[in-house]
């Protein structure tokens, strides 16, 4: 896929408003208007936004317990994004599910997940339908490097490779699950070599950098498509806030964090790459910057505007075809 | 005359006719076409499933619909969860319902809960197939019956038939249901026989069927017991006591109405259950009865059910442990 | 006067004795040591768990006996079967109960069945500490109250302190008690206090608590239906109802004596439960009432529970979800 | 370990006690004398005896649903075996646990397990065991081809590679879980290639050849003790019966069967190989054979003529601790 001004354009947007999402988020969980585990995607940008990239509606994301920057990433609105965490019936889900559970199968977004590891499955049967009724689709699961400890990664990835099916298996290497440093936990350096017990490719990224992402995530996509299989992509990457919004952080060093952010941010580094081979000018890029800040605003607005759900939702769609007894 | 099927042909032939009439109706499972399609070797069709229930399938529907597995029930199960979101209809089999030990995330936290969590705009048309039940010297790991345990989990459905013509009727509104049922397939009426109606018919979930009127007891039954709770009944005719049966079919949803009605034709009544008697579908029987159906009772709500305690390899301990009529007819006489 | 802790702090406390008192016990999972250990970076305590309770163990105990565990539940419940067989009593965190689903096999087939299966020639001396409960926002998949389907596991055990001192002694008789048992730690009343004895104390597996005395009727509450139980008997004793309260604390084995003790006493009960009504404790203990209670009962078994549903995330619908004080006025009223 | 006279003849005593065993009852089900689901180890003895070779009571073993050949490896007495399987109060489990569950703690054998996998950590787990008390012992897990697909492998694993416990994996590859053949559900050739998920030596041995087990189990068993950590070892190999006694066989060809039972037999091999070496006489051998056989002979006496189990004991031993209510 080539990368028009426009689709470098829509990147841009869509880890920005990423960014602009997740910081709003702290400062209303800081200041007491928000409640609920909240776990941030913000440092996380160009993996979600670099594989989305490549996608439409007939593709799937499967996510995590870190899930808005998969969901913004494809396409899911903000305002029903912002309103269903704030619990209104205006929300993705109708304040049912949270920010654990945000949804949007029109836009092909299978759910954030609370289970470690429990969207590769899920990615992998949307792949099975993508297969058995011929949709052309590719379903991407995304999952962390401590998900990729879970049997549900093993017998996932067996699977979709076992009977070829078109998915993408994402991890983001963050270095942590929770408080413990990957190399406490997971015995191999890189968890792209784990794609050999599958007989299918293990490539690894540059998880802060969109373009190599782009462009690793399309090959895996194209031979998805192809009927060639999948593949395990391994995206390095760092969270900027804790492994949830109230995390103490006692288990890495300020500095850590801060070599990342100031030599590796994504946001950054995707507007040096654009600027210096003369692609998008830096106004261009602020003037996104202002609209999405007033695209989160207004969502807030629109959230804390809109009523909570009524007493009978509690009941409501615990099934498709029976009432309640 | 209608012919007569074994249970495990009854199952079979819903398999058939669900995969006949929709397209999106796929089989997984291990060894469900049970190494079939080798045909380079001259082996076509090999095993079918582990008791025969899938046979056939794999050469009237092809290797795309009918799937063998890797032996990983999480992640077959967990991808059957993510096809039905996404458009398929999966018929899932695992095994022995022990197995959900190794599977339960996919029922619990996931197929049970998508819907609701994502604000009702999501379905997961999934229907797992299970063997359930003692009574064939398989031992503790292959002989229990768990359908209390997702009977209890809002958002599945659980049904238990008791004979073949149930058990198709059953597996095809299952199929068709746009909600997770669970399936069970008790293993000592596998392969036992009932006449069973030819071509397309469902028996709606979630209700009971009155197996046998009668007015001075209630005998309630799940799957194989219903043929415990039967023969007591006989027994207890030549006694003169006339025992209704109730056979349950329905786990969750619960036809409460009509245990209830029951009550109110004899007053007493008796839950009979192959699982132990901790928070089961016997225990939860028996609190319907103690709260809706108090003023009905004219004796205690009695449960005849396995010890709570494992199942035993022994044949001489097995016999034992699974409910016999001999047990329902103690509770029976002792109720007065 | 006693001191003062918060539930966690008190769950703390007796994970250090029981560290310290036996060289066998060993602490595993997510986060326990939380990334501790590397001095090299000044970072020698971090997390100690999720919710603190591991606080300390690793700066006293060590990196080999306090150990932070892969994302792999199944691996490493399994894991301390095995060690629990061969002479170490594993102490395992497994986050919050909904993650069962992912580790299922070890408690169900394998920590509950082996003894029975090994003819008695074998101990599991495991206990398994879990977060249960809805409460805190935290959703379908972070909030659920399962216990009742390890209650319902011949050869396990379970219990549920409501109180600070009961769970350092629960769980101090736990960890010594050579059968596996399931500890829960509800989350809604983790971080609340009370008076905790000081040293080396146990609290018997296998018996409830009488919170509060009364004659008209029984409130039967589990963790924190207790709390629930115990402030609608306060607004029931301004009305002139007196009203008992027991905290059944363990719920495998079940202390049945105790209810129907009560229930001998008052004539009525309601069972007070956070987990959704099916197959659950309170309708186990509803049975138990229907049955060896029968000739007690004056009125019907009512039961104060979670909905038939998720539990679901908007705080609007959270508050509705689990049992309330005005529920339990109100079941209690409808008797007469 | 130097295999001296003494130590091979009780290797070969191992192995045709696995043998004579198996056939036993595969002939006793068919003679209707036997119920119960049993799964016959015969072929594959050179796996369990191989390994078991370097092994004492303080090292332990874990099993599968064809649990035979490692329990009589590990030194189990068959007199108890057999009268487990046909039910009785002398039976190793006092008849409560039956062919899939056979146990003997005393001489370090966990268990057959009828869960797929589910050995895997317990096996992990006795590992702990010795690292922590410092009892010098290893701990082995035996497991299948299909159970490698299994998400208990991944995590049992994966815990003992970065915990660097003293444990052996090995894979017994027959080809086949139940009737589904490998490569429909396993997309690697070697099961060995999956070692590097962990990274952790992955060795392939002939699982049909005493002396190839034999040789590459001593050097995983040596680096397990010397604290360097896990080995998994595939060993390739084939069951002669079906996957339970009753099975139709309808999934494999007679002459595949009939190829590795002429070509390939472990007892063979290690005649022609003994032999062949100067090593033992067949005399020697047929002087074993015939214990064996009285041996066997003996148990099913023993068995049959032994009382079935108290009523008593359906509620004995449910928990150490506590009355049943
Ligand atoms: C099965 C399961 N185990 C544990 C948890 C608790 N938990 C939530 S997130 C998390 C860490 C996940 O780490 P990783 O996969 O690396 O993702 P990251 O948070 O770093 O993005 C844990 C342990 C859970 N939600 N599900
Ligand atoms: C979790 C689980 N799934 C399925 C089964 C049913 N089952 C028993 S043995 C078996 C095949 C195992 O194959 P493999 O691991 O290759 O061992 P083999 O029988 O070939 O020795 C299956 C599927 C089971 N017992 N446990
Ligand atoms: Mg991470
Ligand atoms: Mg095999």
């Amino acid at each position: 896929m080539e990368l028009t001004r426009e689709r470098l354009l829509d990147a841009y947007r869509r880890m920005r408003r990423i960014r602009a999402f997740e910081e709003k988020l702290a400062e209303l969980v800081t200041a007491g208007r928000l409640a609920g585990f909240l776990h941030l995607y913000a440092g996380e940008e160009a993996v979600a936004v670099g594989v989305a990239a490549h996608l439409g509606d007939r593709d799937h994301f499967a996510s995590t317990h870190r899930g808005h920057g998969h969901c913004i990433a494809k396409g899911v609105e903000v305002r029903g994004m912002m309103a269903e965490l704030f619990g209104r019936s205006t929300g993705t889900c109708k304040g049912k599910g949270g920010s654990m559970h945000i949804a949007d199968l029109s836009k092909g977004m299978l759910g954030a997940n609370g289970i470690v590891g429990a969207g590769i499955p899920l990615a992998v049967g949307a792949a099975l339908t993508a297969k058995v009724k011929r949709t052309g689709g590719v379903s991407v699961a995304f999952f962390g490097d401590g998900a990729s400890n879970q049997g549900q990664f093993h017998e996932g990835l067996n699977l979709a490779a076992v009977w070829k099916l078109p998915a993408l298996f994402v991890v983001e290497n963050n270095g942590y699950g929770e408080a413990t440093p990957t190399e406490f936990v997971t015995p191999v350096r890189d968890i792209a070599a784990r794609a050999g017990s599958y007989g299918i490719p293990g490539v690894i990224a540059d998880g802060m950098d969109f373009f190599d992402v782009f462009e690793k995530a399309g090959e895996a996509i194209a031979r998805a498509r192809a009927g060639d299989g999948p593949t395990l992509l391994e995206c390095k990457t760092y969270r900027y806030f804790g492994h949830y919004v109230g995390d103490n952080l006692a288990y890495r060093s300020k500095e850590e964090a801060e070599r990342w952010r100031q030599q590796r941010d994504a946001l950054e580094g995707f507007e040096r790459r654009t600027a210096g081979e003369g692609w998008l000018e830096s106004g261009a890029l602020r003037a996104v910057d202002a609209e999405v800040a007033s695209e989160i605003e207004d969502a807030v607005r629109f959230a804390e505007a809109s009523p909570f759900p009524e007493p009978a939702a509690l009941l409501q769609d615990v099934y498709v075809s029976y009432e309640e007894t | 005359m209608a012919r007569e099927l074994l249970f495990v042909q009854a199952i079979n032939e819903a398999l058939h006719v669900a995969m006949a009439s929709d397209p999106d109706v796929v089989v997984l499972g291990e060894d469900v076409a049970g190494g079939g399609g080798r045909s380079d070797q001259g082996i076509e069709e090999a095993w079918g499933g582990v008791m025969g229930a899938t046979k056939g399938l794999y050469s009237a529907f092809g290797a795309e619909r009918v799937r063998d597995t890797p032996i990983s029930e999480m992640g077959f199960l967990g991808a059957a969860v993510g096809a039905a979101l996404t458009g398929l209809r999966p018929v899932v089999e695992i095994m022995f319902i022990d197995f959900l030990g190794v599977a339960f995330d996919p029922l619990l936290n996931q197929a049970a809960k998508l819907r609701y969590m994502f604000g009702g705009r999501a379905r997961v048309p999934l229907t797992v197939r299970t063997v359930t039940g003692a009574g064939l010297r398989a031992a503790a790991q292959h002989s229990q019956s768990l359908y209390g345990m997702t009977a209890a989990i809002p958002g599945l459905k659980t049904v238990c038939p008791s004979n073949p013509a149930d058990a198709k009727g059953l597996l095809l509104a299952a199929i068709r249901d746009d909600d997770p049922v669970v399936f069970c397939e008790p293993k000592s009426i596998l392969f036992s026989k009932g006449e069973v109606p030819e071509g397309d018919f469902t028996v709606p979930l979630g209700k009971a069927a009155l197996a046998r009127a009668g007015s001075d007891v209630t005998l309630v039954g799940v799957g194989r017991t219903v043929h415990v709770a039967l023969e007591a009944a006989q027994a207890l005719a030549a006694e003169g006591t006339s025992a209704e049966v109730v056979d349950l079919r329905s786990l969750s949803p619960l036809d409460g109405d009509a245990v209830l009605a029951s009550l109110a034709r004899t007053g007493r009544i008796v839950v009979i259950d192959e699982a132990p008697p901790r928070c089961g579908i016997a225990a939860d029987v028996a609190a319907l009865c103690a709260d809706r159906g108090f003023d009905l009772l004219d004796a205690p709500v009695r449960r005849v059910t396995a010890p709570h305690a494992p199942v035993p390899f022994s044949p001489a301990l097995e016999d034992l442990y699974v409910p016999t009529v001999a047990r329902v007819l103690a509770a029976v006489r002792e109720m007065g």
